[in-house]
């Protein structure tokens, strides 16, 4: 005699708690297993890349804060980048130094928001999600400071920088990181050994290196699994060749190892920060570019290590002053290729885990 | 023509494929191979498993809209020797625009094929989930094509900026 | 039985048992059933009450409402078609039957013993006085027999229960 | 600097005026413990219904009072009552229930408010602090925006099934308070088999939560429901095992009896059974469906569980009932493990209430200060907990007491010597049980060490993989 029940189908989303956002998982589930798993996304979805061929180089920029909200310094500065490749525009060492800071700064207020989402995925009431929003806010106070806005900040420009720090900006940002390997030793000391913590990520949601690597899949994910992969390292753009900082690998490619993986990165870029500030050159923190740029025909692929992974801009000029094409690699949608692989046979709370752990935002997946 | 820091030249890169797969190399540039269309999937196959070329990974995939043909462009990399192999396909029929899928060799196609047929209307063969991404099923048209929405004559695109001739905007 | 109050509950609480019992085969809803009878256990021990033993009161709420009752609405969740009515059954008449000849056999006890006889020995032993060590007493000593036979019944029915629904190659 | 150490703040907040009203504050404050304490000394408040540290004593005095005015006057109620003390039931019944409804009622809104301030602290925020003094009317403001929220059913939803569960979760709530011992004559319904009926109610709450579930027609419901139903089943059997425990050692299912005896042996039960209060919490809060044991309504999975559907004033009662079960549970421990009203011979001196309330609102914190730090455990996991290890555990030390218990009968006049002597036994077993079993279930920490991520500076793809992997 066997006892089995009819295989139902869940909705997760487009509205639950763990999304993160406008997301939906339309799962086939017996009892608590996942016997299917389908990704249904486009809610957010306001097609920019069609929206960029319509405005200059420069016009564009704002748009990239509006993919991923929670990295807008990296998505900036992804596609300057790539403007630059593309005009040939050089950037002045000061401007470079600037960008290395405020990637770094935005690194760490996105992996905050990310373990602390993390966290809440796996059951605890908010409280480490409360723990790292207290510095999130204090870096973004600090964009506040530079730039006026705290998400979407729009700092970045092509050749340079928007603005110079205010005076306010150095104490204020030294403060931080002298106090900011305490606060992550203290997630450390809250987190790191917990063992219902431990029970629920260990052995959840396994990538290995070489499935991680043929799905294309970038950023903590894969240096989870093992594969020191970084582009800081691998093609060091602004100034990223200057710093003495590593790249923290996994062993295991489980929910557990991202979350440590992302911890450390935390502290790596704490040092990379103080590095920067300590050699920060003087001179313009930005070059002077016609207003209208008219870049050769040709196209450029330019690309940072996200907080996420791989955020890629591939920008194509017919010669006009707008783009003919600009695409965004979005490591968020990539990263979940193999989510069906992940989550199948698996039961829902570990699913969530996984979900949670991979750290997607849903605005950069629809963009 | 500008390169990405760590781009292998085209044209040594289209050498050591046409010595191995002559059919497939159509061209080649300082910073791109150009592949026919047909022998994509033998082509990447190869670019994968060659030691010496290593892409292991896709690492980006788009189309773009020539308006008399599509170009689908792989952005291939070598983890392990840390270089970058661009790669481009042309699909000549601009109506049915139509390529192998490159899922069997690069599984992180899955989601990147389907965001360009979703978007550009380009048919990948053999992709085992080829739906739609991020419209709905049945969504009138493809968003990203250049004749999308074109109203009588009008070409997309922005023609000149309005200050471009007065010289540089005062703050 | 000697003061009204007690009398009024004893009405109250045997309507309550009855009807609910009734409302068991009634109802269509399997559910709704499980639920009149979880009313019906209730109703019960307020009965047990009313006569001063508490003890078996509270073991007929932990035991009948409490566990077995969702012993029963587990069964029925696992149930195919749990959402069917109850109604139908080939089972109706002779259930019936069986049903009103246990009632019957239960009134001729009720009305063949000798109550007062019975209740005045009881009052003797001073059992009603703390009912739960004369129960701890009573299983350790008189039945204690009886009530290990009871066990080992339950532990075979448990075995036996398990080895049924094992599938095999489960772990 | 830190606003606590900046000196302008500092003499302000030291203003003489400021500083003045302090002192005479704390002076009222002595004088008014001075003068209670000699009202306690010269014993003129013994027995007597002004006592302020048993306020039983007034309800037993006033009964006492409504005999005496009743007993000579047999009139038609009287007759056919057949009882002359009537009366006096009746009075303190409603005295009782009054007490009691008023007493849930006003914790749990205090205790909304204190358990989000508490939880705001613990997260490094205010908590609610705008509506009233501190917030204090938070909970207020809460209530009635709950009560003036339209109550949606869900299509498809069994109506009545739908209404029933609520109502039917609060009154086990209220319920489970009537045989708990506030103060020596403080006890609504001192029965005899107070544990078991603890028990019995605590059984009662799943069905409703089960019928809140599968009425609400949701795949959600339905799973928080069947996960409750689970789980209640399963951690029933370590929280009865280990209330038997103390009954056993105590020698009465009396929740007043075993306050006394902790009160007579001038011992608390948590010295004597740690083991069976790591048994009877941890079994208690997955009974409370609080973190980390809140799978039942595990927000970040099934949205809430059982109460998906449940809006307005019907998910606050849930919403209550679970606050108030919580509170419950804090009131057993403290009156079943920590003494109860009991405090070495305070209990003479202070309200004993108030003794039992202090333990209550400790026990009760620490179940907040879990909520606010722990992350979940998986349903599995917890199912393999209460079977594999709670149970095990709780049917051990259940054994070890019943020969303790035997003994300690045997050797009463020792006192002090055998229950230190089991106090010590017992710590030791709860020690190598806990760790043991444990271990024998195959947890082993250092077998396989936690693997911190290594920092490396060269990139590399799969060869690099191989070659980390070979020199590791």
């Amino acid at each position: 005699m066997t006892t089995a029940s009819d295989p139902y189908v869940l909705n997760i989303g487009p509205q639950h708690p763990s999304t993160h956002g406008v997301f939906r998982l339309r799962v086939v589930m017996d009892g608590e297993h996942l016997q299917d798993v389908d990704m249904v996304v486009g809610y957010l979805h306001r097609s920019m890349e069609k929206l960029a061929e319509e405005r200059t180089y420069a016009q564009n920029i704002p748009f990239t804060d509006r993919t991923d909200y929670l990295a807008a310094m990296s998505n900036n500065l992804g596609y300057c980048l790539a403007a630059e490749l593309l005009a040939g525009v050089e950037v002045p060492e000061r401007a470079s130094y600037l960008r290395v800071i405020f990637a770094e700064l935005q690194r760490i207020a996105s992996h905050s928001m990310a373990n602390g989402t993390f966290i809440n995925d796996a059951g605890a009431w908010q409280t480490p999600l409360m723990y790292m929003f207290r510095e999130r806010e204090k870096i973004l106070d600090l964009f506040e400071m530079t730039c006026g806005a705290r998400l979407t900040t729009n700092y970045m420009r092509i050749g340079g920088v928007a603005f110079e720090p205010p005076p306010e900006f150095y104490p204020a940002v030294d403060a931080l990181v002298a106090e900011l390997p305490d606060r992550i030793g203290e997630y450390t000391e809250l987190l790191v050994d917990n063992e219902i913590l431990l029970a629920r990520a260990r052995d959840v949601g396994v990538l290995s290196p070489a499935d991680a690597i043929n799905a294309s899949i970038t950023g903590p994910v894969l240096r989870a699994s093992g594969v020191p992969w970084d582009l800081r390292k691998a093609e060091p753009y602004c100034a990223y060749d200057r710093f003495d900082f590593g790249i923290p690998v996994g062993h295991h490619g489980d929910c557990y190892d991202r979350f440590l993986v992302r911890l450390e990165e935390m502290r790596q870029s704490v040092r990379i920060i103080r590095q920067a500030l300590d050699g920060l050159p003087s001179g313009a923190h930005k070059t002077e570019i016609p207003l209208a740029l008219r870049p050769e025909p040709g196209e450029a692929y330019a690309r940072v290590e996200g907080p996420r992974g791989e955020l890629g801009f591939y920008v194509v000029s017919d010669g006009g002053p707008a783009p003919f094409r600009f695409h965004i690699r979005a490591p968020s949608l990539i990263n979940l290729s193999l989510l069906r692989e992940m989550a199948v046979g698996s039961s829902l709370p570990d699913a969530i885990v996984t979900l949670g752990s991979l750290d997607i935002v849903v605005g950069e997946i629809d963009r | 023509m500008p390169r990405g820091p760590r781009q292998l030249a085209g044209r040594d890169v289209a050498a050591r494929l046409g010595a191995a797969l002559p059919a497939a190399v159509a061209g080649a540039t300082d910073e791109r191979v150009d592949i026919a269309a047909l022998s994509i999937v033998e082509a990447l196959r190869w670019l994968r498993d060659d030691a010496e070329l290593d892409a292991a990974q896709l690492s980006n995939l788009c189309a773009v809209d020539r308006y008399d043909h599509f170009e689908v462009v792989y952005h291939l990399q070598s983890l392990d020797r840390n270089h970058q192999i661009v790669v481009h396909a042309r699909v000549e029929d601009y109506l049915e625009p139509e390529l192998p899928s490159c899922y069997p060799v690069y599984r992180g196609a899955l989601l990147q094929e389907r965001e360009v047929y979703d978007l550009m209307g380009v048919r990948f063969t053999g992709h085992p989930d080829l739906r739609r991404l991020f419209l709905w099923d049945g969504y009138p048209g493809f968003p990203l094509r250049k004749d999308f929405l074109q109203i009588g004559g009008h070409h997309p695109g922005l023609p000149g900026f309005p200050f471009e001739t007065a010289g540089r905007q005062q703050r | 039985m000697e003061s009204t109050g007690i009398i009024i509950g004893f009405w109250a609480l045997a309507g309550l048992t009855v009807g609910s019992a009734a409302l068991v085969f009634v109802v269509r809803n399997l559910l709704h059933a499980v639920l009149a009878l979880v009313l019906s256990f209730m109703g019960m021990a307020g009965l047990f009450l009313t006569l001063s033993a508490d003890f078996i009161a509270m073991a007929q709420v932990l035991i009948y409402a409490g566990a077995i009752s969702v012993l029963l609405v587990f069964a029925v969740m696992l149930t195919p078609l749990a959402s069917r009515d109850n109604g139908n059954s080939l089972f109706a008449l002779p259930g019936l039957a069986i049903g009103g000849a246990f009632a019957l056999l239960l009134m001729f006890l009720a009305v063949d013993v000798d109550w007062p006889e019975l209740r005045d020995a009881a009052l003797a032993d001073r059992a009603f006085a703390d009912t739960i060590e004369a129960v701890g007493r009573s299983l350790v000593d008189r039945y204690a027999f009886a009530f290990q036979v009871a066990s080992a019944l339950l532990l075979v029915a448990l075995i036996g229960a398990i080895a049924l629904v094992r599938e095999d190659g489960a772990p | 600097m830190s606003a606590a150490l900046d000196p302008i703040r500092l003499r302000a907040r030291l203003a003489p005026r400021t500083l003045a009203r302090g002192v005479i504050a704390f002076a009222a404050f002595v004088a008014l413990n001075v003068a209670i304490a000699a009202l306690v000394v010269s014993g003129a408040l013994d027995g007597e219904w002004y006592d302020f540290r048993d306020l039983g004593l007034g309800v037993q005095q006033l009964r006492e009072w409504l005999d005496e005015q009743t007993a000579d006057q047999p009139g038609w109620l009287t007759d056919i009552l057949r009882s002359t003390t009537w009366l006096s039931y009746l009075v303190t019944a409603l005295l009782g229930a009054t007490g009691i409804l008023s007493f849930v009622g006003g914790v749990l809104l205090v205790l909304i408010w204190v358990e989000r301030r508490l939880i705001g602290r613990i997260q490094v925020r205010r908590g609610p602090n705008r509506v009233g003094p501190f917030g204090l009317l938070q909970p207020v403001a809460d209530a009635i925006k709950l009560i003036q929220k339209e109550t949606l059913i869900p299509v498809g939803a069994d109506r009545v099934m739908f209404f029933l569960p609520p109502v039917l979760v609060f009154i086990p709530g209220l319920l489970v308070w009537a045989p708990v011992p506030w103060a020596p004559h403080m006890t609504y319904v001192d029965t005899n088999v107070g544990v078991l009926y603890l028990v019995a109610i605590g059984s009662l709450a799943t069905l409703a939560i089960f019928m809140a579930g599968w009425s609400s027609n949701n795949h959600y419901a339905l799973l928080g429901a069947m996960r409750t139903v689970a789980m209640m089943i399963s951690y029933e059997i370590p929280l009865a095992l280990s209330l038997l425990t103390v009954v056993v050692l105590t020698g009465s299912a009396q929740l007043s009896a075993i306050v006394e005896w902790q009160s007579v042996h001038n011992v608390w039960i948590v010295v004597l059974l740690p083991l069976t209060l790591f048994t009877f919490f941890f079994a208690s809060t997955a009974e409370l469906n609080r973190t980390p044991n809140d799978i039942a309504e595990a927000e970040s999975e099934i949205v809430a569980g059982f109460h998906t559907e449940y809006s307005g004033m019907k998910f606050g009662l849930f919403y209550a009932v679970e606050l108030g079960n919580a509170v419950a549970v804090s009131a057993l421990t403290a009156a079943l493990f920590l003494g109860g009203w009991s405090m070495f011979g305070l209990q003479e001196w202070v309200p004993a209430y108030l003794l039992f309330a202090t333990k209550v609102a400790a026990v009760y914190f620490v179940l907040v200060w879990l909520r606010g730090t722990l992350p979940r455990f998986r349903l599995d996991q917890l199912m393999a907990f209460a079977w594999k290890y709670l149970i095990p555990l709780a049917l051990l030390n259940l054994g070890v007491v019943a020969i303790e218990a035997a003994l300690f009968r045997r050797w009463e006049g020792e006192g002090v010597v055998v229950l230190g002597g089991f106090a010590l036994a017992n710590g030791l077993l709860t020690v190598v049980a806990v760790r043991g079993w444990a271990r024998f279930l195959g947890y082993a920490p250092e077998r396989e060490p936690l693997l911190r991520p290594t920092l490396t500076t060269g990139v590399g793809g799969l060869r690099a993989v191989d070659r980390m992997r070979t020199t590791r």
